[in-house]
């Protein structure tokens, strides 16, 4: 009965802190509190046997989300004060009932909830999904984790166009910014010694972290994402210590980086067709392949992930005013 | 690479790596030569349908339930076929559009679009062929991407905010679709469709709930009134041959899914009210989005709107696919519904690519400066008459056909209150429609330059608009391979147990 | 598939559809392509319907099936009225060719026009030889939307309004007249036309839904053939150049309503089970009050070509109420009318445009002593408007005995009544011009004339040419292969004696 | 109560406030936690699924969707956050006016 008050204790706190997020008037304070979040969905991740996800929650979700979400925040204190004046005067039937448009979504979110816990309570008690199957077939995927023989094996499909997104959405970033590569980023310029000493330090520890992930991801709990996700957080923690990190990468490099993994299955899944399907390897090669596939994805992941930090965070490119007065000009 | 499902995924993802990694001039031809390519594959598959009925293919190796199983029948052959036709003239499109651009050193729109273009090409075709739920969201993940991205890459401050609002609505769909998905999931414990098709029976609230949850995300996705606020700006404010694409197939995709997962997989769970709900909503999205077409002064935006009202079309199918009562679903509904979307989808595609040529070569795109058009660019014009009468369903248009089978439907179900939506939507198509087309007869204030368009641009639209009429002369083929694999069931030979 | 005789009515479309393509794409300054190309297809149409003519009386069939959608065909057949109507029509577009290739001498977009203008025809073609609804309903809507562009050619503002004024009313019936046909697609399966109406067998059981079918079609049907209240686009629609006005008057436009109301109780209900229904004598009456309305409103137009309008309207009613009285003379009435009106009234509208064109004339008051200066045009003129009075031995004469014959015979005692009426309303609004012109002296010195014609032959032939076909048609009623011959064959196969 | 329904019943909390979150807040930024907030409530529903169907391991189908799901929300948060930047840049504001809404 202890373990459940655990939980309990666990979910209540999340509840409120999540509901704390979203009350926190000051923008940084409420991502510290989302990143606290995240760390506590964690521990529930660990609860509910999930240690995969508890690490790349920990490492994605909470960490490099978070740190996302601080640096999108440390710009907005001083606006922050202006945009709240704007949007007291707010236009339309707003004026008219000021409450309305909260107690119109608090009205919506809870039926939401409601739904969503009856369907709950709906749902089969007892077990009802693919344990059984990734059991059985685990032996002929290669490796002996079950997370990573779905999403390297029997699902490796979807992991491929996952690393898709991912990188679809470095692409996005460079787009957005008119570059391709992160040269013109700003550089850090309040750089504190001790981040660049910490800096120093922890990159050969994220290092042998990310390794030890990558390596025990066949057997047990941590994996490719999981690493990547470490060694982008050094990276960034090199760029904010004022090291160039992926911003110092030629486009060339940059790309190379970024398409790395997606570009590995595509050739995974070509070689595959020979014997059979589309990223077919089973059984003698299949565990070889497995990690040379989860290799690029640390590394792309690694690559990705910093640029994505660095891209949400920077200066638009330098030559963007150029590039702007060559568009069509818009009439709105 | 003995399958087409291989051809085609791997052309166009192989080509979005080459593209994004080799510098050079050719990197557009390149994608020319992608998208054609893909066009064969999505045509090999159609034959293969044609020929021999449904196919499948395992990912891998792995059978469903632990693997992912692709499949196609004539639906996903069709809009295959649809997707790769529309991006291949777009790609000559954008050949014209984006060649002004010196590629030198420094960032170029076009540069930057070819790889985006061909992941975009990926995703559709990934999402047309899968049949697994989660693949699915992936899927629709990477389209979003995808499109917000190439939104974005007009750059300034519209295309940038209404990236923004397209990227905040489909984040929120994707995970309202993915709350779906987990609940199915709790209940039947698997993902692939035709496994669920088979375990779905009705009956228990949680499934109700979580096809609640998947629809309501897809809506969104497809710009179902009221979730379509973010449609217009984004699809209006993107670059010309990537607005074609937006609004002809990437808002298809989601409806697409709405449409197997209604029909295919859960048909004995959604009920009656369900689908006249839909009707209802598609019905509000014709005239709303009708209505703001009139209203509007830019071109374009007067275009976007009309897609808002075109989607409104695809969700009658719902109540006339069952009618009222009866049980037996009916193959003119769907056909109509189907036919519906591909017309359109040609139609559109052809709309946008040459407003987006007069956008090029006007500098705006007000319709109060589309004065004089028909002696300034009269190929562009003709072409934007012919996607106008496809628009409005027009004989000899597809969307006449479709129009034609909708009514029937509607008719023969005697629900009469459909028949009263498609005619006055097709009057108020018509009405926006005229707005522009007489625009542009009206003579000759000819602004003082016109920017040169070059000819690739005007041909492709016009070929896409002759597309559109062409689905009108000739229906049997289409509506042949429509039938394979409906009525429906997602089981075929030797794929899934 | 296409038998044998199947080319003969394609190629005969073929003709003005391929020139009009192919016209599209002319330069605008290659005059003689364009005109060579005109006249030659005109020419080589009439050759193809004088040979489905003769081929026809022979016995020979002509008929080219495609498959078009499901279970419905396009089908192009020849019988006998739809040869009445394609003989019309392609004889009266040689002469409209040649009169617009004089009338447009020096103005823009001539490309354009003539492009159009053929794509007009085509449909037109296709209306007559449409053997089935659906392919009516194809051809039919194809008529708007070549119409619109000819409408507001000149694009003044005038011409604009009367444009949108022209697509309301038509789009508003096409999309009635699809409602109507899919409706009537769903109770009795497709249908193809037949002598003496196919409904009787196929859906005898509905009776109040094929009145209500019966109501919408002749109401969409309507708008074109002007009965009233539908009739409003018609004289707003005569600010369009004098072709365009031939065009909408006589060769096409009001005559593909007309035709499709003969078609209608003909070849679908049957006017023998329409009048079980009690379907006609409604009909007769509306189209008696157009014919009596319409003939009022002329007597009030100074507006030469706005009285043409307004005659227009009294006179297209005629065919109707021969359509609305049972019996084999009525029906040789109206079919001859469909002929003779179009001949006569094409004639007037000829008159009016030289009158404008040549001394700037368009009201009916300044016609004083105007035949002095432009005899020939208006000997024409005053031929056309003997022949609507209906005296004989002119055409109209011949219209307007079988009319009254026939409502005899039916005993329907009182159309004689407003026969008598009309033609004392004809008299009334056709005699001053005649009378000014010929009689009155000149307030004007009107300009000399360029040569030694009254005005460019281009003009003036067409007219001189369909005044005497008015004549001829009256005078050598009896001949074979005249218009009244023809329409009897139709008639002893509409009434089989 | 199971641990399974426990943490399903929090995902059901999770969505009402993260979703709330989204639809009173007008700062990108926040709109974005909001989704993430959402994020969190559609993974822990999947993880708790996964709990429920364990056998000698929870079952591993849902960890990588999760994994995948993760690693999505990361992609589309960052890019959002970067449209906001240059939205910053361009507008002065990270809020998206409100009348554009409507047209």
């Amino acid at each position: 009965m202890l373990e459940h008050g655990v939980d309990i204790v666990l979910a209540g706190s999340i509840a409120v802190v999540a509901w704390r997020v979203l009350l926190e008037p000051q923008l940084f304070r409420s991502m510290v509190l989302f990143i606290a979040m995240g760390l506590m969905l964690s521990l529930a991740w660990v609860r509910l046997a999930a240690p995969d996800i508890a690490l790349a929650e920990a490492a994605i979700g909470a960490g490099l989300t978070g740190i996302l979400l601080i640096r999108a925040a440390q710009t907005e204190a001083a606006q922050e004060a202006a945009a709240a004046a704007r949007e007291a005067a707010t236009s339309g039937w707003r004026r008219w009932f000021p409450g309305a448009g909260r107690i119109v979504s608090a009205a919506a979110a809870l039926a939401f909830a409601a739904v969503l816990l009856v369907a709950v309570i709906d749902l089969p008690g007892e077990p009802i999904g693919l344990t059984e199957a990734a059991a059985t077939e685990m032996e002929a995927s290669g490796v002996e984790h079950p997370v990573t023989s779905v999403l390297l094996n029997f699902r490796a499909y979807d992991t491929w166009l996952e690393v898709g997104v991912l990188l679809l959405a470095a692409m996005g970033v460079l787009a957005i910014h008119r570059t391709y590569n992160l040269r013109s980023t700003r550089s850090e310029e309040h750089t504190m010694l001790v981040l660049t000493w910490l800096a120093r330090i922890i990159l050969p520890l994220a290092v042998l972290i990310a390794g030890y992930l990558y390596w025990s991801g066949t057997h047990q709990p941590g994996g490719a994402f999981q690493a990547g996700a470490i060694l982008a957080a050094a990276l960034v923690l090199m760029q904010l210590a004022g090291f160039r990190g992926v911003s110092g990468l030629s486009t060339l490099w940059l790309g190379a980086g970024l398409m790395l993994s997606f570009a590995a299955f595509l050739a995974v899944g070509f070689i595959g067709t020979f014997e059979g399907e589309f990223l077919r390897y089973r059984h003698a090669t299949g565990e070889l392949i497995i990690l040379a596939l989860e290799l690029t994805i640390v590394v792309s992941t690694a690559v990705t992930l910093a640029a994505l930090f660095a891209g949400a965070g920077s200066q638009s490119g330098d030559d963007s005013d150029a590039v702007r007065a060559r568009t069509p000009p818009e009439s709105l | 690479m003995s399958s087409p499902f291989e051809w085609l995924i791997f052309l166009p993802f192989a080509g979005g790596v080459i593209t994004f990694l080799l510098p050079g001039k050719s990197r557009p031809w390149l994608a020319l030569l992608l998208t054609v390519g893909t066009f064969a594959a999505a045509w090999w598959l159609a034959s293969d349908v044609w020929r021999e009925g449904p196919q499948g293919y395992a990912l891998g190796g792995w059978e469903a339930p632990l693997g992912i199983n692709l499949y196609a029948d004539g639906l996903s052959a069709l809009l295959l076929l649809t997707t790769s036709a529309v991006m291949t003239l777009a790609s000559f499109y954008s050949l014209g559009y984006f060649s002004r651009e010196a590629e030198a050193s420094s960032w170029t729109e076009a540069r930057a679009f070819v790889p985006l273009w061909l992941f975009l090409l990926g995703s559709l075709n990934a999402l047309f062929v899968s049949r697994d739920l989660f693949n699915l969201y992936v899927a629709l993940e990477l389209l979003t991407i995808a499109g917000v991205a190439l939104v974005a890459l007009a750059g300034g401050a519209t295309a940038l905010r209404a990236g923004m609002r397209y990227l905040l609505a489909a984040f929120l769909a994707s995970l309202l679709y993915l709350m779906g998905v987990a609940l199915l999931y709790g209940e039947f414990g698997v993902l692939d469709l035709a496994l669920i098709a088979e375990a779905a029976e009705g009956g228990t609230r949680a499934p109700v709930i979580a096809l609640a949850f998947v629809f309501l995300g897809l809506g969104i996705k497809a710009a179902l009134f009221p979730f379509h606020a973010w449609l217009p700006h984004a699809h209006a404010s993107a670059p010309a041959p990537v607005s074609a694409v937006l609004s002809a197939l990437v808002v298809k995709a989601a409806f697409y899914v709405i449409l197997r997962l209604w029909v295919d997989v859960f048909a004995d769970s959604v009920t009656a009210p369900a689908a006249q709900a839909a009707g209802a909503l598609g019905a509000a999205g014709i005239l709303w989005g009708s209505f703001q077409a009139l209203r509007e002064q830019r071109l374009k935006l007067v275009v976007a709107h009309s897609t808002v009202a075109q989607v409104g079309y695809l969700f009658l199918l719902f109540p006339l696919l069952t009618g009222v009562g009866e049980g037996a679903w009916r193959f003119d509904a769907w056909a109509g519904g189907v036919y519906h979307m591909m017309s359109h989808a040609f139609a559109k595609g052809a709309l946008f690519l040459a407003a987006g040529t007069i956008l090029y070569a006007y500098g705006n795109d007000q319709i109060s400066a589309m004065r004089g058009l028909t002696r300034t660019l009269p190929i562009t014009t003709v072409s934007f008459g012919i996607a106008g009468i496809a628009l409005v369903g027009l004989p000899p248009s597809g969307s006449f056909i479709a129009k034609w089978m909708l009514l029937t439907a509607t008719i023969e179900s005697a629900q009469w209150w459909w028949a009263v939506v498609i005619g006055a939507g097709t009057l108020l198509s018509g009405a926006y429609v005229y707005r522009l087309v007489s625009a542009a007869f009206t003579p000759d204030t000819l602004p003082e330059s016109i920017r040169p368009v070059p000819r690739v641009m005007e041909y492709a639209s016009l070929i896409l608009a002759l597309t559109s009429l062409g689905l009108g002369l000739r229906a049997a083929e289409p509506f042949d391979l429509l039938e394979v694999g409906a009525p429906f069931s997602m089981i075929v030979a030797g794929v899934g147990t | 598939m296409i038998e044998t005789g199947g080319w003969l009515p394609v190629s005969i479309l073929a003709t003005s559809g391929l020139v009009g393509i192919v016209i599209f794409f002319l330069d605008e300054p290659r005059h003689r392509t364009r005109n060579f190309l005109n006249i030659f297809a005109a020419l080589a149409k009439i050759v193809l319907v004088a040979i489905a003519i003769g081929g026809y009386v022979e016995g020979e069939e002509y008929e080219a099936r495609f498959a078009f959608v499901l279970e419905f065909d396009l089908l192009l057949r020849v019988d006998a009225v739809s040869l009445l109507f394609a003989g019309l029509s392609s004889v009266l577009w040689l002469l409209t060719t040649i009169y617009a290739i004089g009338y447009l001498e020096d103005s823009p977009h001539r490309s354009r026009f003539f492009g159009f203008f053929s794509i007009c025809v085509t449909a037109t073609m296709g209306i007559a030889f449409a053997g089935n609804l659906i392919t009516f309903v194809l051809f039919y809507e194809l008529l708007t939307i070549a119409t619109y562009p000819l409408v507001v050619h000149r694009g003044s503002e005038e011409a604009l309004a009367a444009g949108r004024t022209y697509l309301i009313y038509t789009l508003g019936g096409g999309t009635a007249l699809l409602v109507g046909v899919v409706w009537l697609h769903t109770i009795a399966g497709p249908i193809e036309f037949g002598p003496g109406g196919v409904l009787e067998q196929a859906a005898s059981g509905n009776s109040w839904e094929l009145r209500v079918i019966f109501a919408v079609l002749i109401g969409s049907l309507g708008v074109k053939a002007a009965l009233v209240p539908l009739h409003g686009w018609l004289p707003v629609a005569m600010v369009a150049p004098a072709p365009v006005s031939a065009l909408l008057h006589a060769v096409a436009v009001v005559k593909a309503g007309a035709f499709g109301i003969v078609r209608v109780v003909h070849y679908v209900y049957g006017s023998d089970f329409a009048d079980s229904l009690n379907l006609l004598l409604p009909l007769a009456i509306i189209a008696s009050i157009t014919i009596v309305f319409g003939s009022l409103r002329a007597l009030a137009q100074d507006d030469i070509k706005r009285r043409l309008a307004f005659s227009t309207v009294s006179q297209l009613s005629y065919i109707t109420l021969g359509v609305a009285i049972v019996g084999p003379i009525a029906a040789v009435g109206a079919l001859v009318h469909l002929v003779h009106q179009g001949v006569m009234k094409v004639t007037l509208f000829f008159c009016a445009g030289n009158l404008a064109e040549t001394l700037g004339i368009h009201n009916v008051s300044e016609l004083d002593g105007v035949a002095r200066r432009m005899p020939v045009t208006m000997t024409a003129f005053t031929i056309g408007g003997l022949g609507m009075i209906g005296l004989p031995p002119i055409a109209g004469f011949i219209s307007k005995w079988h009319l009254g014959l026939g409502a005899m015979e039916a005993d329907f005692a009182w159309v004689i009544v407003i026969l008598a009426t009309s033609s004392l309303l004809n008299a009334a609004y056709f005699f001053p011009p005649i009378y000014a012109a010929w009689f009155k002296t000149p307030q004007v010195e009107y300009p000399p004339a360029p040569g030694r014609l009254e005005t460019s032959w281009m003009l003036l032939v067409p007219a001189a040419a369909t005044a005497l076909m008015s004549f001829l048609a009256g005078a050598l009623a009896g001949v074979p292969y005249s218009p009244l011959d023809i329409a009897e064959l139709v008639a002893e196969v509409v009434y089989p004696p | 109560m199971s641990t399974f329904e426990l943490y399903a019943a929090l995902a059901a909390v999770l969505f009402a406030v993260g979703l709330y979150g989204f639809f009173v807040r007008q700062e990108l930024v926040r709109k974005v936690v909001g989704l993430n907030i959402i994020g969190a409530a559609v993974f822990l529903l999947l993880i708790a699924i996964a709990y429920r169907n364990r056998g000698d391991f929870a079952d591993p189908v849902p960890h990588a969707m999760v994994l995948t799901g993760i690693v999505v929300a990361v992609s589309a948060t960052a890019l959002a956050l970067a449209l906001a930047r240059r939205i910053e840049d361009e507008t002065g504001t990270r809020r998206l006016p409100e009348d554009e809404e409507s047209s």
